[in-house]
C-alpha cells in the first residue's frame, strides 16, 4: 500500500451549534487528483481551512507525508508542502499583479540571487501568459477583474510546485475556455509530482481533471468514488446535483 | 531698540500662567517705555509661545538667541521646559532669566541662570508654619502632578513635618480632567484637620467646586498654596473661608503693578505668576542701564551686582544668592472675601 | 427598457475599459452579456448601474437619460436591482437584517410576505436567519445576494455572476427562478455569466464582449446550436 | 541666521530618523503605531539612567537599544493576537503607561521633574564646531537609517512586509510567517527609535515625561504622512519639511508684527491650517509611494 | 458600594456621549475623527453664549447641540470627504489639524480661562448613602436620554438600519436604494450633536476651558475602542468598564492589605489603570467587548 499524502482522522469543527465538520477521515495519495464536492454550506471550505492551518480543528488529526500538522500555523503547513487557494481572493491594493507574483516567489525560498536574474521574470511573465494576465501585470492587484483575481491566486499557489495544492473553487467566475487550459496547466503540475485537492462545482472541469471525488454533505462524507459514477449515486444526485443531472445538463 | 525675547506657555494645558505672564511682560514694557525706554532706547520684548513642548520652546529660544540676537531671555513656566531651555542659554552664556519654575533642579542650570522667583523652599515653608499657627496638625495635601505640583508637595511635606506636623496623604492629580471627585474622596477618606493643596486657575475652580458639592469645605478648612492663581476663576459660592498664602503685591511695585494690571485687563491677577515676569523684565532692563550696554560679560556682571544689591519689583525684594537664585521673598495670608482676596495680619 | 449607445467607460484616470458599446434590453427579456475575463463585463453592469460613470455615450432608462443618475436614485426611480459579483452581502448584519435591506420601501404585508416566499424558496438561508453574514460560505452568500436584490421587486435586475460558486443543483433552481420572475413580472433581466450553457438556456439574447468591445450578438438559441460557439465559449475538451 | 539653521537641520535628523522608523512599521508593513514615542522614550530615558547612575553615555545608549528592543518585541507580540486598529490603540495605551508611570514615579527618573544635566554630544569641541559635529553625526546616522529602510523596502523582504499590509491572509496562505516579520520589523524600526531618542536627550541636556505625550507621536504620523507613506524619500522630506515649518512659524509672527495676545493662536493656526491645505493640496504626500516599485 | 456604583456611572457620563460620538462615525467612514473632541468644547461653549444672550437653559443645550451638529456636517462636507479619498490616515492627521485650527478660535474668543454655566449650585444630597449633586442627577438623565435616542434610531428606525448597512457595505448600501452621502451626513450630525451634549453635559457638572478636548482624547479613545470599533453602543460599555476600573484604583483603600491606616493608589494612576486595562482586554478580547462581524477566509 502506498503511503498517503494527506491523512485526515475524524476531523471536527463547530460554530456555536452548528456542526459543520462531523468526523471527517480521508486519505489521498500522492499524486492523485482528487474533487472535493457537496452543496452549499456543507463544509468545504471550513474542511480546507482546517488542514491549511487557518481554523484550528475541534477534533481529529491532520497530516501531511506522515507529518502531524493539526492546528499548526499556517506558515508551517506551508513548509511541510501545501499551497492553497481561497474561495473568494483578496489582492492588496498598492501592490502590482508582477509584485505579488514575486512575493510569492519570494515565499517559495528562491533565493536572492535568483530573483535578481532576468531568467526569474521571465518565468513569471511565461506564467502570466498562461493566465492570460500579462496585459494587467503592472496594475495594482486589487483593480483585476473577479476572474482575473481567480486566476492569479491559482497561478501564485502554482508558484513553488508545492506537494500538495489545494484549490476553493479555481474554476468560479472563470472564462470556460480558461477552465480547460486550467485543466491542462493543473495535469501538467500533477505530472510534475503535486497532489492536488480541488473544491469545484463545475461537473465539465471535475470530470475533465479528476481522477477521484469526494462528498461531503452538512460534515459528513457521504461519498468516495470515480467522478463517473457521481450521478449514479443516490445520495449524491440527492444531495448535490439535483435535477440538474437529469435534464442531463452537466452530462454534457 | 532693545530687544529681549520671552518663551512662555501661550497656548496648552498652562495657557492660563503663561497668559498672566504675557501681561506681566506687557504692562513691565509699557511700564519703562513711559518711563523713556532703557538707556535712551525703547524697550521690546519679543513673546514666542512655547506650546508647553520642550522642543517648542527650544527652537523658540534658539530663534530669540540666534536670529533675533536678543542679550537676555525670560522663561519659561513649567521646570520641563525650563530646565533644557536655561541648560541652552547657559551653553551660549545668555542671561537667562526664570521667572516661574520653582523646582530645587533649577539651582543647578548654571552660572548665567537667575531665578526671579523663590524655590519651592521658601514658599512651602511659608505655608507649613501657617498651618501649624492655625493648629492643623494633620493635614491632607492636593497638587497638580507636574514638576511644579511634585515640588511643592514634596517640600510642603518635608517642612511640616520638621515642625511637628503630619501629612496624611499627597494626592497629585492630572490637571484638565473634567472632575476630581475620585482625588476629593481619596483625601477626605483620611480625615484631615485641613486640606492644603495648589491648583491653576480652571482646575481649581472645579476642585473646590465639587469639594463644596462633596461638603469637603463643611468638614474641614481648606488652605490655598499661592491662593491668587486659583482665586479668579473660582465662583464665591465655593470659596468661603477658604484661606491661603502667595507672594505680597504690597509695597510700592506691587500696588502700581496690581492697579495697572486691573486697569488693562478689567480683572485680578489670572496667576501669581504674572508678577515675576513684570518683575523678570524690570529687572533686566535695570540690570542694562547699570551695565550701559547689552554686551553679555557686562550685562551678567550687572546682574550679579544687581541680585546683590537687591531690587525693588512687584513681588517684593529681589535678592539673588550666590547660585544666583531668588533668596527671599515676602508672603503674605489671605483670606477670600467674596470675589475678592483680602490680606490677613 | 434599458439602451446604452456607444458608451465609454473607465476607472479613475486610466484608459478606456469600456471602448464602444451599445445594448439594449426590454422588459420580459433576459440578456446574457459572455465573455472573457478582464473584457469589461462587470465595469459594462457597473457602468449601466450607476458606479461607474460613462466618459462617452448615453445610457437611457425608460427612455430616459441616465448617466449621471446616481445608483441610489435609480433604484428607487426605475426598480434597479443589482447584485454585486464580490463582496455581496452585508457583512455585519444577520441573513434576516440583510433580506430586509432590500426592502427599503415596501409596506409591512409585501415585505413579510416576500420575505416567507424566498425562505421556504431558499432552506438554505432559512436555517441561518439569526446568522452573520460574514459567516456564510462563498454559496450561501450568492444566493443571500439574489435574494435580497429580489425582496425589492425589481423592474430591472442586474447579475453579476449570479450562479458562481453555486453547487450544481442550487445553480439549476436559480436559472429556473430566474426565467420563471421574467415571465411572472415583466422583469428585464442582464445577466453577466461564465457559465455559458445554463445562462443561455434561460436567456433571449446574449451579447459577447471582448476587450471592452461588443464582438457579437445573437440569440441565444442561435449560439447554443452554433458549434463554434461550444468551442469557444463552453469549454472544449482539452485532450482533444 | 546659520547657527539656528544648523539646529533645526539637527533636530530635523532626529525626527528624520524617527518618521523612518514608524514608516517602516506603518508604512510599509502596516502596522498603525500608535505609541511610537514610547520607543524613542526608550532611548531618551536609557540616557538619563546612564546619567543618573553616572555611567558612560554610551552605556546610557546600550541601554536605551535594549530597552527598546524588548519593547518593540513586546507590542509586536500583541500584534499577533490583534487586528491593525486594536493594536494600534494598545501600543498607544502602552506609550501612555509608560509617561505617566514616568510622569508619577519620582524616584525613578526624578517624576515629571525629569533629568537635566545630560552632557551634550561633542562637549569637548568648541561651540560651533560642535554644532557642525553634530548636524554631521546625525545627518550620517539619518543617511544609515535611510539606506537601511531603502533596502529593506527593495528586499524580498520588504515585498512580504507589503504583502502582510495588504492582505496578511494571502501571506499566510503563501508561507509568510506573520509573527516573526512583525517581530522583526519591530525591533529595526525599536532601535532606529532609540538611537534618535538617545541623541536627542544628549542634544537637550534634558530628559522628561513631557517629552512622551501623545502628541509628539502624532506629530511624526504627519510627517511621515505629509512626505508620503511608505516613501522613504518622502518620509525623509516629510521630517524636514515639517521641523522647518515648525521652527519657522515664529518668524511669520514677527513678520506681521502679531501683537503677543495672538502669537498662540496664530501659531496654531499657521500649523493646523498649513498641514490641512497639505492634505488638501498633496493628499498622496511629497513623494507618493510607487506603486509597483520594488525592484527585488 | 453605592457610591462606588455611582462614581462609576457619573466617570462614564464624562466619557460615554463623546465615546459613543466617536465610534459611531468611526463604524461609519473608517477614521477616528479626534475633532469631535473640540466639537464637544464648541458645544459647551456654544450652549454658555447662548444662555448668557437671555435663553432658558433648555432651549440653549438642544439649540446649541443642533448647530454643533451642523458644524460637524460642514466640516464632513468640505473637508473629509475630500481627505477620505486617499484613505483613514490622511483623514486622521487632517482631523488633527482641524483640532488645532478650532482650539486657537477657542483660545482667540475665550482664552484659556474656565467657564460654567450660569447654574445653581447646591451641596451634594444623599441618596441611599451616596452623595449626589442635582446636576449629576440632571445630565445624567440627559445622557441617558440621549442615548436611548441614539439607539433608538440606530435600532427601530430606517435610518439607523441604513446607516449599519452604509458602514459595512458602502456600495451594496447604495445598490439597495440608499442614499449613502445622505445617511454618513447624518450620523455626522448626530455624532456631532453628541459630542456637543457630551461637552455641555461636563460644563454642567464642573467647568470646560479650551484644554478639555484634549484632555478628554484618550479616555474617550479607549472607551470606544473597548466596546469594539464600529459599534456605537459599545463604546457605552467601554465606557462604563474604563470607569470601574479607574474607581476601582483610586476608591479602595489598600492600606489594610499593607498594615497602614490609608494607602491608596494615587489618582493619578487612575489612567494608568484605565490603560492597563484596555491592553489586557485586548489580550483576551482581541477585537473589543462587542464585534459584529465573524473573522472567516
Ligand atoms: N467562522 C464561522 N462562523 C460561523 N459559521 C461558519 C463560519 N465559517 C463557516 N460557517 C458555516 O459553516 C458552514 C460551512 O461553510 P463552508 O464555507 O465550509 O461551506 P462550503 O462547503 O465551502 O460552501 P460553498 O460551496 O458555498 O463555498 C456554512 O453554513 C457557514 O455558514
Ligand atoms: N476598480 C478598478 N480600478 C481600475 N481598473 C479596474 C477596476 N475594476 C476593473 N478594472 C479593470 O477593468 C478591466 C475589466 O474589468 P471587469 O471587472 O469589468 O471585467 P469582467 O469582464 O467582469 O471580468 P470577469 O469575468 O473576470 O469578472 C480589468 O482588466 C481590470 O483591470
Ligand atoms: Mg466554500
Ligand atoms: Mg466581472
Amino acid at each position: 500500500m502506498s503511503e498517503a499524502l494527506l491523512e485526515l482522522n475524524g476531523l471536527s469543527k463547530a460554530f456555536g451549534a452548528h456542526q459543520v465538520l462531523d468526523g471527517v477521515s480521508a486519505r489521498i495519495r500522492p499524486g492523485e487528483i482528487v474533487g472535493l464536492l457537496g452543496p452549499n454550506g456543507s463544509g468545504k471550505s471550513t474542511l480546507l481551512n482546517a488542514i491549511s492551518g487557518f481554523l484550528p480543528p475541534d477534533a481529529g488529526r491532520v497530516t501531511i507525508a506522515g507529518t502531524d500538522i493539526t492546528a499548526r500555523p499556517a506558515h508551517v503547513v506551508t513548509r511541510a508542502g501545501l499551497a492553497r487557494t481561497f474561495q473568494l481572493p483578496n489582492m492588496p491594493t498598492r501592490m502590482t499583479t508582477r509584485e505579488v507574483l514575486r512575493a510569492g516567489d519570494v515565499a517559495a525560498g528562491a533565493p536572492r540571487h535568483m530573483l535578481r536574474r532576468t531568467g526569474r521574470d521571465d518565468r513569471i511573465d511565461a506564467l502570466l501568459e498562461m493566465f492570460r494576465l500579462a496585459h494587467v501585470a503592472d496594475l495594482p492587484a486589487s483593480s483585476l477583474s473577479g476572474g482575473q483575481k481567480k486566476l492569479l491566486s491559482v497561478a501564485l499557489a502554482l508558484r513553488g510546485s508545492p506537494r500538495l495544492l489545494c484549490l476553493d473553487e479555481p474554476t468560479a467566475g472563470v472564462h470556460p475556455e480558461l477552465r480547460t487550459e486550467m485543466v491542462r496547466i493543473l495535469k501538467q503540475a500533477a505530472g510534475e509530482g503535486t497532489t492536488l485537492l480541488v473544491i469545484e462545482h463545475d461537473m465539465l472541469f471535475i470530470r475533465q481533471l479528476c481522477s477521484r471525488c469526494i462528498v461531503l454533505d452538512r460534515g459528513h462524507l457521504i461519498a468516495d468514488c470515480a467522478p463517473d459514477e457521481l450521478e449514479h449515486n443516490g445520495a449524491v444526485v440527492e444531495a448535490y446535483l439535483g435535477k440538474a443531472v437529469q435534464k442531463g445538463k452537466t452530462a454534457r | 531698540d532693545i530687544t529681549l525675547g520671552a518663551v512662555i506657555p501661550l497656548s496648552g494645558s498652562n495657557a492660563t500662567p503663561g497668559e498672566d505672564q504675557r501681561r506681566g511682560i506687557e504692562i513691565a514694557v509699557k511700564e519703562i517705555n513711559d518711563a523713556g525706554g532703557i538707556l535712551g532706547e525703547p524697550l521690546k520684548v519679543i513673546i514666542e509661545d512655547s506650546a508647553g513642548k520642550p522642543q517648542t520652546a527650544i527652537d523658540a529660544a534658539r530663534k530669540l538667541v540666534t536670529v533675533d540676537k536678543v542679550p537676555l531671555v525670560i522663561g519659561s513656566y513649567s521646570s520641563g521646559i525650563t530646565l533644557p531651555m536655561g541648560e541652552y542659554l547657559v551653553q551660549e552664556g545668555i542671561p537667562h532669566l526664570n521667572p516661574a519654575s520653582t523646582s530645587g533642579l533649577v539651582r543647578k542650570i548654571g552660572p548665567t541662570s537667575f531665578s526671579m522667583v523663590g524655590l519651592d523652599n521658601v514658599s512651602t515653608e511659608f505655608a507649613a508654619k501657617e498651618v501649624i499657627a492655625n493648629g492643623w496638625k494633620n493635614v491632607a495635601v492636593l497638587a497638580v502632578n507636574n514638576a511644579f505640583g511634585q515640588g511643592v508637595a514634596h517640600e510642603f511635606e518635608k517642612h511640616l513635618e520638621e515642625m511637628g506636623g503630619d501629612v496624611k496623604t499627597s494626592v497629585l492629580f492630572t490637571g484638565g480632567q473634567p472632575s476630581y471627585r475620585r482625588e476629593l474622596q481619596q483625601l477626605e477618606a483620611t480625615d484631615p484637620d485641613a486640606y492644603v493643596f495648589t491648583a491653576y486657575g480652571t482646575d481649581a475652580a472645579l476642585i473646590m467646586q465639587e469639594s463644596y458639592e462633596l461638603g469637603l469645605q463643611t468638614d474641614a478648612p481648606w488652605y490655598s498654596i499661592l491662593i491668587t492663581m486659583m482665586n479668579k476663576d473660582t465662583a464665591a459660592e465655593f470659596k468661603q473661608g477658604l484661606t491661603g498664602m502667595d507672594v505680597g503685591y504690597l509695597g510700592a511695585g506691587g500696588e502700581g503693578y496690581k492697579a495697572a494690571y486691573e486697569a488693562a485687563y478689567g480683572e485680578g491677577f489670572l496667576s501669581a505668576y504674572g508678577g515675576y515676569a513684570h518683575d523678570a523684565v524690570l529687572f533686566a532692563a535695570k540690570a542694562i542701564e547699570m551695565a550701559g550696554t547689552t554686551d553679555k560679560e557686562p550685562l551678567l556682571e550687572a546682574i550679579r551686582k544687581l541680585g546683590d544689591e537687591g531690587f525693588d519689583g512687584a513681588t517684593g525684594e529681589i535678592k539673588l544668592d550666590a547660585d544666583g537664585q531668588r533668596m527671599s521673598q515676602p508672603y503674605l495670608k489671605f483670606k477670600v472675601d467674596g470675589n475678592a482676596l483680602v490680606p490677613m495680619d | 427598457m434599458i439602451e446604452a449607445s456607444n458608451i465609454r467607460a473607465g476607472y479613475g484616470d486610466g484608459p478606456d475599459i469600456l471602448q464602444d458599446i451599445s445594448m439594449t434590453a426590454s422588459a420580459r427579456e433576459i440578456v446574457t452579456i459572455l465573455g472573457p475575463n478582464g473584457c469589461g463585463k462587470s465595469t459594462l453592469l457597473k457602468t449601466v448601474a450607476g458606479f461607474v460613470r460613462p466618459r462617452g455615450g448615453a445610457i437611457r432608462i425608460n427612455g430616459e437619460g441616465a448617466e449621471t443618475v446616481p445608483i441610489h436614485e435609480k433604484v428607487r426611480h426605475y426598480g434597479v436591482g443589482y447584485v454585486p459579483q464580490t463582496d455581496n452581502v452585508f457583512r455585519t448584519m444577520t441573513v434576516t437584517e440583510n433580506l430586509l435591506m432590500g426592502a427599503r420601501d415596501l409596506s409591512r404585508d409585501t415585505r413579510n410576505e416576500r420575505f416567507e416566499a424566498l425562505m421556504t424558496q431558499y432552506p438554505t438561508l432559512a436555517n441561518k436567519r439569526r446568522r452573520k453574514a460574514s459567516a456564510l460560505s462563498g454559496g450561501e452568500r450568492q444566493i443571500l445576494s439574489l435574494a435580497r436584490a429580489l425582496m425589492a421587486g425589481p423592474r430591472i435586475l442586474l447579475l453579476d455572476e449570479p450562479s458562481a460558486g453555486l453547487s450544481p443543483a442550487m445553480m439549476h433552481d436559480v436559472f429556473e427562478a430566474i426565467g420563471r420572475i421574467r415571465d411572472a413580472q415583466d422583469m428585464c433581466i442582464l445577466m453577466v455569466e461564465q457559465n455559458a450553457y445554463e445562462a443561455l438556456s434561460i436567456s433571449d439574447r446574449a451579447y459577447v464582449l471582448s476587450l471592452g468591445k461588443v464582438a457579437l450578438t445573437a440569440r441565444s438559441a442561435d449560439l447554443l446550436n452554433d458549434p463554434a460557439m461550444e468551442r469557444l465559449y463552453l469549454g472544449g475538451d482539452p485532450d482533444a | 541666521m546659520s547657527d539656528f539653521l544648523i539646529h533645526v537641520s539637527a533636530v530635523a535628523c532626529l525626527y528624520g530618523i524617527l518618521a523612518l522608523a514608524l514608516n517602516l512599521q506603518m508604512g510599509l508593513s502596516g502596522l498603525v503605531n500608535f505609541g511610537l514615542i514610547a520607543l524613542f522614550g526608550c532611548g531618551t530615558y536609557g540616557a538619563a539612567f546612564a546619567h543618573l547612575w553616572g555611567w558612560p553615555p554610551l552605556a546610557g545608549l546600550a541601554l536605551g537599544l535594549v530597552f527598546a528592543a524588548l519593547l518593540g518585541l513586546f507590542f509586536a507580540r500583541l500584534g499577533d493576537r490583534m487586528s491593525e486598529d486594536y493594536w494600534g490603540i494598545a501600543t498607544l495605551s502602552l506609550a501612555e503607561i509608560m509617561r505617566l508611570v514616568f510622569t508619577n514615579e519620582q524616584g525613578l527618573a526624578g517624576g515629571a521633574q525629569g533629568v537635566s544635566g545630560l552632557p551634550v554630544t561633542f562637549a569637548a569641541l568648541p561651540a560651533d564646531t560642535a554644532a557642525l559635529a553634530r548636524l554631521a553625526l546625525y545627518a550620517a546616522l539619518l543617511v544609515v537609517a535611510f539606506v537601511i529602510c531603502q533596502r529593506i523596502a527593495r528586499s524580498g523582504f520588504g515585498l512580504s512586509l507589503k504583502l502582510m499590509r495588504e492582505e496578511p491572509q494571502l501571506a499566510r496562505a503563501l508561507g509568510y510567517d506573520l509573527a516573526r516579520s512583525r517581530r522583526i520589523v519591530m525591533v529595526v524600526s525599536s532601535l532606529m527609535a532609540a538611537v534618535s531618542g538617545f541623541l536627542y536627550a544628549h542634544y537637550l541636556t534634558f530628559v522628561g515625561p513631557e517629552q512622551l505625550m501623545s502628541h509628539e507621536t502624532f506629530l511624526i504620523w504627519s510627517m511621515v504622512i505629509i512626505g508620503g507613506i511608505a516613501n522613504n524619500w518622502g518620509v525623509v522630506a516629510g521630517a524636514i519639511l515639517m521641523q522647518f515649518a515648525l521652527a519657522y512659524v515664529p518668524f511669520v509672527k514677527d513678520w506681521f508684527d502679531v501683537p503677543s495676545d495672538f502669537v498662540a493662536a496664530t501659531r496654531l493656526i499657521i500649523v493646523g491650517g498649513g498641514i490641512l491645505a497639505f492634505l488638501i493640496w498633496r493628499p498622496k504626500g511629497i513623494f507618493p509611494e510607487r506603486i509597483g516599485g520594488s525592484h527585488v | 458600594m453605592i457610591q462606588f456604583l455611582f462614581d462609576t456611572v457619573i466617570r462614564a457620563l464624562d466619557l460615554a456621549l463623546i465615546a459613543v460620538a466617536l465610534s459611531g462615525v468611526y463604524s461609519l467612514i473608517k477614521f477616528p475623527n479626534v475633532a469631535l473632541v473640540q466639537y464637544s468644547v464648541t458645544g459647551a461653549f456654544l450652549g454658555m453664549l447662548l444662555q448668557q444672550a437671555g435663553l432658558p437653559l433648555l432651549v440653549a443645550l438642544p439649540l446649541s447641540a443642533a448647530l454643533v451638529g451642523l458644524l460637524a456636517m460642514l466640516f464632513n462636507v468640505l473637508l473629509f470627504e475630500r481627505l477620505l479619498e486617499e484613505g483613514s490616515a490622511i483623514a486622521l492627521i487632517g482631523s488633527l489639524a482641524l483640532s488645532m485650527i478650532l482650539s486657537a478660535v477657542f483660545l482667540l474668543a475665550f482664552g484659556p480661562a474656565a467657564y460654567r454655566f450660569d447654574l445653581p449650585v447646591a451641596p451634594a444630597m444623599r441618596f441611599m448613602g451616596a452623595r449626589v449633586t442635582v446636576h449629576q442627577l440632571s445630565t445624567l438623565a440627559i445622557t441617558l436620554v440621549s442615548l436611548g435616542g441614539f439607539a433608538a434610531i440606530l435600532f427601530f428606525t430606517r435610518l439607523g438600519r441604513e446607516m449599519r448597512a452604509t458602514a459595512t457595505n458602502c456600495v451594496l448600501a447604495a445598490a439597495s436604494g440608499i442614499g449613502t452621502r445622505g445617511v454618513i451626513n447624518a450620523t455626522v450630525f448626530i455624532s456631532g450633536v453628541l459630542a456637543a451634549l457630551g461637552g455641555m453635559t461636563l460644563a454642567m457638572r464642573g467647568s470646560v476651558s479650551i484644554d478639555l478636548g484634549t484632555q478628554m482624547l484618550l479616555p474617550v479613545f479607549a472607551a470606544a475602542i473597548l466596546g469594539g470599533l464600529g459599534n456605537a453602543l459599545g463604546a457605552i460599555a467601554g465606557a462604563l468598564v474604563i470607569s470601574a476600573a479607574e474607581t476601582f484604583v483610586t476608591n479602595t483603600n489598600f492600606g489594610p492589605l499593607f498594615g497602614q491606616d490609608f494607602l491608596f493608589a494615587p489618582a493619578s494612576y487612575a489612567q494608568t489603570a484605565s490603560f492597563a486595562l484596555l491592553v489586557l482586554f485586548l489580550l483576551f478580547r482581541p477585537a473589543g467587548l462587542f464585534t459584529s462581524e465573524v473573522n472567516r477566509v
